[in-house]
């Protein structure tokens, strides 16, 4: 069974992100949105990127461009931007949904 | 058909529930059944008719409005988290009717019941 | 009504008296509960704040509601979990108000609730 | 809505629920009761007892599920169904149970 992760809160003021990624597991898929998009800068970031082999991370094109977040330095194959659209078609291809925020 | 409930506990003022507008909307688009969105904490402040938000910014209570109007989609708030924020029903002395006082006409208020049926029935239960 | 019973987990993650977040939780789980359910408690970060013994809330005028965790055997509460990891970090020990808790390891939690088909955070 | 109890005011909110619950007694409880029109025997008192120590133990008023699971321990099978209840409170005995033991009334969505 995989989770679909939804990072909504930014890890400099929350703790959100790090209980995250204790609950994360093989082929669960991590979605940073809202304030979550700031994660990108953190050092948190670093933790998330090395199971990209295990997990698909994802990033919500709007809301990042929202906040000047810039990600074209990060690899499309550890990260993805997405649209809403796509976020729903995710919420289908896990079995359940988790919301940090 | 696809099917998915929604919880949401976030006030009208922020933009967070403008992110849960955004993702009821795709997901209804896409063809997906949203069988109820269900307000909770501070989420069942969006149903308040008092609300008034300034005309320059996003007007989250006129977007809940639409989606009931043009999706039918259900829109239920936690009767007992709406009482302790001042929303309530009341029996109206000459009818002896209900009449939701101060929530607006497209939310219902519901009992927390109402969540775990929505669970039972939807495909996938989301938290925004 | 009730169609099908699902697979629920509840995951605390907040501490038990400066938000409602752990009250609201609570209320959930009981209902979820009381319409049979397959209904576990998660409690990880602060949220294990929640099962620390001898709280007086009384002292802030706050309602003990955490005297209703005694009583989730009533309410076909199944599991309570705890992370031990969470509970190191406070320097707290497994010693809760209430009585058949489980401690999990990190991974043991994680693999608990990716067995859940709903998951709702507090 | 105010009771007056041995010379004594005590308040209840709108529905006749006593605000304070420590200031019950069986006799308030009698009142109560008279004030509702409904008459309360040993097999009401056994409920209304039952329900406010749960009250005083756990600090919330037991749902009627979980009234009838802790009832069961106590008084065995045929005084735990939902129907027994029903019959004793016919308003609904977590309702009406709470009301005569003193206790805040349920909240609604429970």
């Amino acid at each position: 069974m995989t989770i679909l992760h939804l990072i909504r809160s930014s890890a400099f003021s929350s703790n959100d992100l790090k209980q995250c990624i204790s609950n994360i597991e093989h082929y669960d898929n991590v979605v940073l949105l809202d304030d979550g998009c700031y994660n990108i800068n953190h050092p948190l970031m670093k933790q998330l990127q090395d199971k990209s082999s295990m997990i698909n991370l994802y990033i919500v094109k709007d809301h990042a461009q929202a906040r000047a977040v810039n990600f074209d330095d990060i690899s499309k194959e550890v990260l993805n931007s997405i649209t809403m659209t796509e976020l729903v078609a995710l919420t289908f291809s896990n079995d359940s949904v988790v919301t940090w925020q | 058909m696809q099917t998915l409930a929604v919880m949401v506990t976030t006030p009208p003022h922020s933009n967070l529930t403008t992110t849960a507008i955004d993702y009821i909307e795709c997901a209804i688009q896409k063809g997906i059944k949203v069988i109820g969105v269900f307000f909770y904490q501070d989420g069942v402040l969006n149903a308040s008719s008092y609300l008034s938000l300034p005309n320059d910014e996003y007007q989250s209570i006129k977007q809940w409005q639409r989606l009931n109007k043009e999706y039918d989609l259900p829109l239920h708030i936690c009767v007992t988290a709406g009482e302790k924020r001042g929303l309530t029903d009341e029996i109206d002395d000459q009818t002896g009717k209900k009449t939701q006082t101060n929530i607006n006409d497209a939310f219902i208020l519901s009992g927390l019941g109402e969540l775990v049926e929505l669970s039972s029935k939807a495909d996938r239960v989301v938290q925004l | 009504m009730i169609n099908k019973k699902q697979s629920i987990a509840i995951l605390n993650s907040t501490a038990p008296f400066a938000s409602t977040n752990g009250k609201d939780a609570l209320d959930l789980a009981l209902i979820f509960g009381s319409y049979e359910q397959n209904t576990s408690l998660f409690f990880q970060g602060d949220g294990v704040y929640q099962l620390v013994k001898k709280q007086s809330p009384d002292k802030i005028s706050t309602k003990d509601y955490l005297k209703t965790f005694a009583a989730f055997e009533f309410y076909d509460i199944k599991h309570i979990y705890v992370c031990a990891a969470s509970l190191d970090q406070r320097a707290l020990s497994d010693d809760f108000h209430i009585d058949n808790v489980t401690v999990l390891t990190t991974s043991e939690f994680s693999k608990e609730l990716h067995a859940r088909k709903i998951i709702l955070r507090f | 809505m105010i009771l007056t109890y041995l010379g004594e005011k005590i308040g209840t909110d709108k529905q006749g629920y006593l605000l304070d619950f420590k200031q019950w007694n069986e006799e308030l409880a009698d009142l109560i009761a008279q004030n509702d029109q409904f008459e309360l025997t040993s097999a009401h008192w056994e409920v209304i007892h039952f329900v406010r120590s749960f009250y005083l133990q756990y600090n919330t008023s037991p749902a009627i599920r979980a009234l009838t699971k802790a009832m069961k321990a106590e008084f065995g099978e045929e005084k735990a169904s939902s129907r027994y209840l029903y019959r004793l409170f016919p308003e609904g005995p977590a309702k009406q149970a709470t009301k005569y033991a003193g206790l805040p009334k349920p909240a609604r969505c429970i």
